[in-house]
């Protein structure tokens, strides 16, 4: 059989001009620059309007953030549909603690979201389950639990987080965030090891990479990065009501894909992707309400765009089978 | 070198290798987790819970679930998935509701199935000819049938959109014709499973998809018919959905994801039983527990916002205690 | 192969733009013309729709521009959406947010972005949120709100309830946590006190909460549950939820064969309501509350256009009635005035423009059904 | 004796550059069992494997009753009558046992789309019964039987429709006693059907026992073929072998004496299934060779060694006495590993050389912890043209290159890594004579090096020409310990193997 799987393979690799690897990795920016451009002109200008360039930002942080996370996850083969409730649940934890102070609300956050990140990460090794399958489980219970602390009404945060709500800080704190999960995945072996483990678990393992802890390490990191991200999003929100971070996960998933993220993770999954398709995304989140008046509208074009994208900018080569 | 395990794993696990070649094991097991559920509660609120009549009423609750479930059966078992499919109960119930009002119920059955599966194929082809990943190619295809269907509920010019008004068509949100309809599904579902190549070559592709090749087995093809199979069974899932709640309304904004996964759990437990031969059977009980955890914590008076929180236990739990990698096996 | 697909999809997308242009050609020439955004949780729901017609209606009466966002009620995406309102070079918006806290960041962003704002079917409480309250007061962009009573309304219905003979009330409502909701509750649990204390002897109780989201089938469901884990209930309080959770509540209570003896009392106008109340399937309704977001919008467009003042200290605040309907009688007159057409015409809304702010506020207090009836047969 | 149906013609097979089938002509008969043996790498798999349709054929034919035979796919190859038991697994879990038999045949079944489930059970249940495998149940999931009763459905699956070939494939070294009894009375039968069965075994015995005529292949070519009832089981071992050692790539040298102190010392190591208490000592500078039957466990002890096996019990203790119990630490303390599975446990195949390269080496590369992309290149860089990689640059992707070229980027890491022990298993398999020559002589180099190396091969001729020590292992134990001389035949290796 192995024979066989190598005779498909192979019969796949007709590199056409747009096969390039080289021109691959740019595709993603393409479309990125060409959702810009196109968007550009119907909303008249609008989009690239200095004034506006801020609140078409705004959205980003969160996500950019968190994003980071799920790329991990999603390079050594994984994925995570809990993420939403993760965030939900460790901005609780935050509204509480920052009753109290808001530093130690930050870390309190950032160790709830590891707590659950880690949770995930246990049943996905030690039981061998698909992280898709787990992280649904506990995209329920988390959600749960969310709902349940918010019966009463929403949690609210202390006062003095909503002055924290400064343009220059998240941009700050998202750019701190990103420049050292980037520093870690390029200068030190961690991002080696998810790309190996992606690429080829087995291999990897006999190379010396402990694929199951890395799996393990990946999962709670994300977890404790979402849980930062909900600091942010406490300041923006102000208090926390039982549907906080609702769809992050599909969000995320959608901004990856359109940054170039193959669902299959490994060796070919860049950086650049997460930066790329969040912006990729929030701008079309943003843009699309200026051009058509109807949510409906704004939605069935937001799908056919993401389609299109993903349809020209999805490298096929580096999945054998398409699940 | 092996992972450590509960006890409790532990003890699952020669349990099974004892009696695995008894065919009614896995039965066993679904039934006996039932029953403890039931128990539970029952202890708890002896008075307002799980009396017969109650019980019944669970299950019309959990059918519509269950088909839906059945449906995705056929997709997940090839690894793929689905995230449509909660857009198109959307879509084929508010289909159905429109051709209701001029052919009642031939009108409402028809457009929820047909609508139902012409999306499956739509979807089916945009897969295979696109070759993206289903979970990111459902993913737009979702958002593209949510925002349709605001646009057949525009077309609805009476004053009730969305609704189920005249009585007339409403049999099937009670006894006996839920249930038929149900049925039907059910036993069509293991018809197809059973008797048809399909149910052979979904798992042959779902166990290893190059052996199927080289069997002569026309994967792609297969892939598609599940599609279609998923959404004709959500097209049922529409009928009884609509008819259950007497109307539905169009929503924006990824809120029709939520409507994926109370079928998928039913899934999960079908998957889990897969080697026992009978995954409508797990599929229905499934739900069935699902339902009963839900109403057995009203009946104690918990805020149904823990719902949530126990069904991601349970079925946790469950999928932990049933279906395991072997060691040293790559699970993404 | 592949190429088909795309092609498909590109053809897809032509279509939506040209449809879109269809309905959007507003926005094109948008150079004059006022923008006033909606941020709404959800332009297609029950009410929902309904507030969409009426203000569809205004902005055409006004030669206005108008333009929607839904944001289903989930915080991070309520003030995401006053962003991308404001980043659409709108020049008001009226928003029903999920939480007060959520305020904060909205009036923010408006304050900076010199785009005024109202809330409608919400109010800050100036107990529960005094920051906010004070940041609304002091911000020159907050214009007002509108709301109703909602704890009065809550006492009322279970006053009615009480005097239609119930005794054990239960309570499914839509999203746990949701500010209107849980004023709402505050009033039914007034009300529930106040019988008592009037008959000692003749107590009625109050069960707590069930929360059956914003679709039928989960209505039923939770409905279901819920008569099925208390089957000595005589009435139901369905607290809202854009009425389809009530439709499955509705549902519920027939299929089970309880229509009838079962109360049922809530605060979302149903299409086939008029059946309802005759056949027994519903006690009583409070609603109509749908032309809550036009006097939001008319506070915002006279404040675009200069007629009203905000000021740093102040805000405007308009309550909204609600209505009440107990018999099919009512609710014929209510389908007449409100549901086959809308409660004010052209004229009336380019009049309505025109009041000063005490004018509008009396006049969105004295809709009613009646209000309307005259008004009509005054033409 | 009657024409011969099925013969082959100047059949040729290339892998690559291997040459693995040479102008093989063979002629089959009606009603006979007819054995095929020869080393691993003689080519008897690969010309079943064509005559069967898994692989594609070089050049030359197959003809069958006076057609030529082409085949696609083993569905083709079993319409047309020819069907085969491979040597892995090739039963489908999550599908019954009957589901599995009729697989890709069930229009038979087929009642317009209905399929008489039944009327399939009852049939499977039939031939199972008839094959006296009565205890398997047609009805069950095939998840629920053991390797073994797999096995025999895919016996039953690959001979109900009573093919006029059948090729058994290395199948009784997955089966116990019993079920090679099985087996064999299946082979009897399709004999007395007039039918022809082509028997693959290392069992020189047990292929003696139950054949009418042999053929022997060595190194692709066919030797001869003989009538079993004329042979005797040394004549069969003569005729495998009697090839003048490849002296022209292996070590010329003879008894240096080998140093005396150990560097790896294993004991008692056994893997469930697998090893059974296997002790031995690897001495500095030595190089070991390991051989035996593909599936007698020789492959399991590399991992063993390094760390990589499930449940291991025993101990793995270098020469200092650090005990070996995990695959970092195992590299940790400098020892490497290239596995028979290149594709899957050697190389990452989806990333680039470079990659490959420095993954090992990661923690030497880092200074305190942190790397330099232009370090990790010139590594790579270095060590891949060291062993004279055929690329287009580090960043090339390891799936696009050779086999040859894949291992040297194996072997290149592992220097790169500076390892003092190596554990080569298979280390030029599926490799052309070039790069084999090299590989041979960057072994003894090595070992003047002073570097150890167990290297574990099925190849005789290699283990002969360049181990220092040889040990023969059978059935999960070592079964024979030979020393490095010129006197040392393969027949005493082979000997020691069956």
């Amino acid at each position: 059989m192995t024979e066989h799987t190598r005779n498909t393979a192979t019969n796949e690799m007709k590199v056409k001009w747009w096969e390039l690897p080289w021109l691959r990795s740019f595709m993603p920016l393409f479309g990125f620059i060409a959702i810009i451009v196109v968007f550009s002109i119907l909303t008249d200008g609008k989009i690239i309007r200095p004034r506006n360039i801020n609140l078409m930002l705004s959205q980003v942080y969160v996500l950019m953030i968190a994003s980071m996370g799920v790329f991990m996850i999603m390079t050594v083969g994984g994925i995570d549909f809990s993420q939403g409730s993760i965030l939900g649940l460790s901005s609780i934890i935050f509204c509480w603690v920052s009753q109290r102070s808001i530093g130690l609300g930050i870390l309190a956050a950032v160790a709830a979201g590891a707590a659950m990140g880690s949770f995930n990460g246990l049943f996905h090794v030690k039981f061998k389950i698909a992280s898709f399958i787990v992280t649904i489980c506990t995209m329920y219970l988390f959600r749960g639990l969310c709902k349940y602390i918010t019966t009463s009404g929403p949690v609210p945060a202390s006062v003095d987080v909503v002055a924290l709500n400064q343009t220059w800080l998240k941009v700050l704190l998202t750019i701190v965030v990103l420049s050292i999960g980037f520093f870690i995945l390029h200068f030190t072996r961690v991002g080696h090891d998810l790309h190996a483990i992606g690429a080829g678990e087995t291999a990897a393992r006999f190379s010396g990479c402990r694929p199951d802890l890395t799996k393990f390490l990946v999962f709670t990191a994300s977890g404790a990065i979402t849980g930062f991200a909900s600091f942010i999003n406490v300041i923006k929100v102000g208090s926390i009501t039982g549907t906080a971070g609702s769809q992050l996960e599909t969000q995320i998933l959608i901004a990856l894909v359109l940054g170039g993220m193959p669902i299959s993770g490994g060796a070919k999954s860049r950086f650049s992707n997460i930066i790329i398709g969040t912006l990729t995304y929030s701008v079309l989140e943003k843009s699309l309400p200026m051009i058509f008046p109807v949510s409906a509208t704004q939605q069935l074009v937001k799908g056919i765009v993401f389609l299109i994208v993903v349809a020209l900018t999805i490298d096929r080569k580096s999945l054998r089978v398409i699940k | 070198m092996t992972p450590p395990r509960f006890a409790l794993v532990a003890y699952m696990n020669d349990a099974m290798n004892r009696f695995q070649k008894n065919r009614f094991f896995g039965l066993i097991v679904l039934v006996a987790m039932a029953v403890l559920f039931w128990a539970f509660f029952k202890i708890l609120s002896p008075s307002n819970f799980g009396t017969g009549k109650l019980l019944v009423s669970y299950l019309q609750t959990s059918i519509q679930y269950a088909v839906g479930g059945c449906g995705l059966y056929f997709i997940v078992v090839m690894g793929l998935f689905d995230f449509s499919i909660g857009a198109n109960i959307v879509l084929s119930s508010l289909v159905g509701v429109l051709l209701s009002r001029q052919f009642g119920y031939w009108g409402l059955v028809l457009g929820c199935l047909i609508c139902g599966t012409l999306i499956g194929a739509f979807n089916g082809v945009l897969y295979s000819k696109l070759r993206i990943p289903s979970m990111i190619v459902t993913v737009g295809l979702m958002l593209v049938l949510e925002s349709v269907a605001n646009y057949v509920v525009a077309l609805d010019t009476s004053g009730f959109p969305g609704k189920l008004t005249s009585p007339n068509i409403l049999a099937l949100n009670h006894a006996p014709w839920n249930y038929i309809v149900a049925g039907l599904a059910f036993l069509s579902v293991v018809f197809i499973l059973r008797y048809t190549k399909i149910g052979t070559y979904c798992n042959a592709i779902g166990s290893n998809e190059y052996v199927a090749k080289n069997m002569g087995i026309d994967v792609e093809k297969y892939k598609f018919i599940g599609f279609v199979l998923l959404h004709f069974f959500v097209g049922v899932m529409a009928l009884l959905t609509v008819s259950y709640g007497k109307g539905m309304q169009a929503v924006t904004g990824m809120s029709s994801m939520d409507r994926n996964f109370k079928p998928l759990m039913g899934t999960f437990f079908g998957i889990a039983f897969k080697k026992y031969g009978y995954p409508v059977t797990a599929i229905v009980i499934g739900e069935f527990i699902i339902t009963m955890i839900f109403n057995g914590l009203v009946s104690l008076n918990v805020p149904t916002t823990i719902n949530d929180f126990v069904t991601g236990a349970v079925l946790l739990i469950i999928v932990t205690l049933t279906n395991r990698g072997r060691i040293g096996s790559v699970v993404k | 192969m592949k190429k088909v697909g795309l092609l498909v999809l590109c053809v897809l997308l032509a279509c939506s733009f040209v449809f879109a242009n269809g309905q959007g050609e507003k926005s094109s020439a948008a150079a004059k013309k006022p923008l006033i955004g909606v941020s709404i949780w959800s332009s297609t729901d029950t009410l929902g729709s309904q507030c969409k017609l009426i203000l569809d209606a205004a902005a055409k009466a006004l030669d206005v521009d108008i333009m929607y966002v839904d944001q289903g009620h989930i915080s991070e995406q309520v003030t995401a959406s006053a962003e991308t309102l404001s980043a659409a070079g709108c020049d008001g918006i009226i928003i029903c947010n999920s939480a007060s806290a959520e305020m904060t960041s909205v009036i923010n962003t408006c304050t900076e972005n010199k785009v005024y704002v109202a809330q409608f079917f919400r109010a800050i409480n100036q107990k529960d949120n005094p920051n906010e309250y004070a940041l609304a007061l002091k911000s020159p962009y907050y214009v007002g709100t509108v709301h109703e009573n909602e704890i009065d309304n809550g006492k009322n219905l279970v006053k009615i309830l009480c005097d239609k003979g119930a005794r054990k009330i239960a309570l499914e409502a839509w999203e746990a946590g949701d500010a209107t909701f849980l004023l709402r509750w505050q009033g039914y649990k007034a009300g529930i006190e106040a019988w008592n204390k009037e008959h000692p002897n003749d107590k009625a109780v109050l069960l707590d909460p069930q929360y059956g989201g914003t679709t039928s089938d989960t209505g039923r469901a939770t409905a279901e549950a819920i008569i099925n884990a208390n089957p000595d209930i005589d009435a139901l309080i369905v607290a809202g939820g854009g009425g389809d959770t009530l439709v499955g509540a509705l549902a519920a209570i027939d299929s089970m064969g309880l229509k009838g003896k079962i109360k049922v009392v809530s605060t979302d106008f149903l299409a086939d309501l008029d059946k309802q109340l005759a056949t027994g399937g519903m006690a009583a309704e409070s609603g109509g509350h749908y032309c809550d977001p036009l006097f939001a919008f008319m506070l915002v467009y006279n404040t675009i256009k200069g007629n009203y003042k905000t000021s740093t200290n102040s805000f405007y605040e308009i309550n909204f009635p609600y209505l009440y309907v107990s018999s099919p009688e009512d609710y014929a007159a209510y389908a007449k005035y409100f549901v086959d057409d809308l409660p004010y015409n052209a004229d009336e809304l380019r009049e309505m423009a025109t009041l000063s702010v005490e004018d509008l506020t009396k006049k969105a207090a004295s809709l009613s059904i009646q209000d309307v009836q005259s008004r009509r047969s005054g033409k | 004796m009657e024409e011969q149906f099925l013969r082959s013609e100047q059949l040729n097979k290339y892998f690559g550059i291997t040459h693995a089938v040479k102008d093989v002509s063979l002629g089959f008969h009606r009603g006979q069992i007819h054995g095929l043996i020869g080393e691993n790498g003689s080519g008897k798999s690969t010309f079943c494997s064509m005559l069967c349709g898994i692989y594609s054929i070089s050049s030359g034919k197959f003809v069958m009753n006076e057609n030529e035979l082409t085949v696609k796919s083993q569905v083709e190859a079993n319409r047309s009558g020819v069907s085969i038991i491979v040597q892995e697994m090739g039963t489908l879990s999550g599908l019954t046992v009957a589901e599995n038999i009729f697989l890709g045949e069930e229009d038979r079944f087929m009642h317009g789309i209905i399929k008489n489930t039944a009327e399939m059970n009852k049939e499977a249940q039939r031939l199972l019964d008839s094959y006296g495998f009565s205890r398997i149940k047609a009805p069950v999931m095939i998840d629920h039987y053991s390797f073994e009763d797999r096995k025999l459905v895919e016996i039953v699956k690959a001979t109900y429709f009573n093919p006029q070939v059948v090729v058994v494939d290395e199948t009784t070294t997955a089966l116990s006693q019993e079920g090679r009894k099985e087996l064999f009375k299946v082979m009897e039968r399709i004999k007395a059907q007039g039918n022809t069965v082509i028997f693959i075994s290392h069992d020189l015995s047990e292929v003696l026992e139950h054949t009418d005529c042999i053929s022997i292949l060595r190194d692709g070519e066919l030797v001869v073929t003989v009538d079993s009832k004329d042979v005797t089981v040394d004549d069969l071992k003569r005729m495998m072998v009697g090839r003048e050692l490849g002296g022209r790539y292996y070590r010329t040298d003879y008894g240096e004496p080998v140093s005396s102190d150990p560097v790896l010392i294993a004991s008692h190591v056994s893997v469930p299934g697998q090893l059974q208490d296997i002790s031995f000592t690897l001495h500095k500078g030595e190089i070991l060779g390991v051989g035996g039957l593909s599936e007698c466990g020789i492959h399991e002890l590399g991992k063993a060694v390094f760390g990589a096996s499930y449940g291991r019990t025993g101990s793995v203790t270098l020469g200092n006495g650090v005990a070996i119990t995990s695959i970092p630490q195992a590299i940790k303390s400098s020892i490497a590993y290239a596995s028979k599975d290149r594709d899957n446990e050697s190389v990452v195949l989806a990333d680039t050389i470079g990659e490959n390269i420095c993954l090992p080496s990661l923690d030497k590369l880092a200074s305190h912890h942190l790397l330099s992309r232009k370090k990790m290149r010139s590594f790579a860089q270095k060590h891949a043209t060291l062993m004279s990689v055929k690329m287009t640059g580090i960043d090339q992707y390891v799936s696009d290159l050779s086999g040859g070229n894949k291992q040297k980027v194996v072997l290149a890491r592992w220097l790169g890594r500076g390892s003092d022990i190596l554990v080569l298993d298979s280390p030029t398999r599926g490799i052309d004579v070039k790069v084999k020559a090299d590989i041979y002589a960057l072994i003894s180099d090595l070992k003047k090096q002073g570097k150890s190396i167990i290297m574990i091969s099925e190849e005789i001729p290699e283990l002969l020409g360049m181990s220092d020590r040889i040990l023969i292992m059978k059935d999960g134990r070592i079964n024979g310990e030979f020393l490095r001389s010129q006197k040392l035949g393969e027949e005493d290796l082979i000997a020691k193997m069956v």
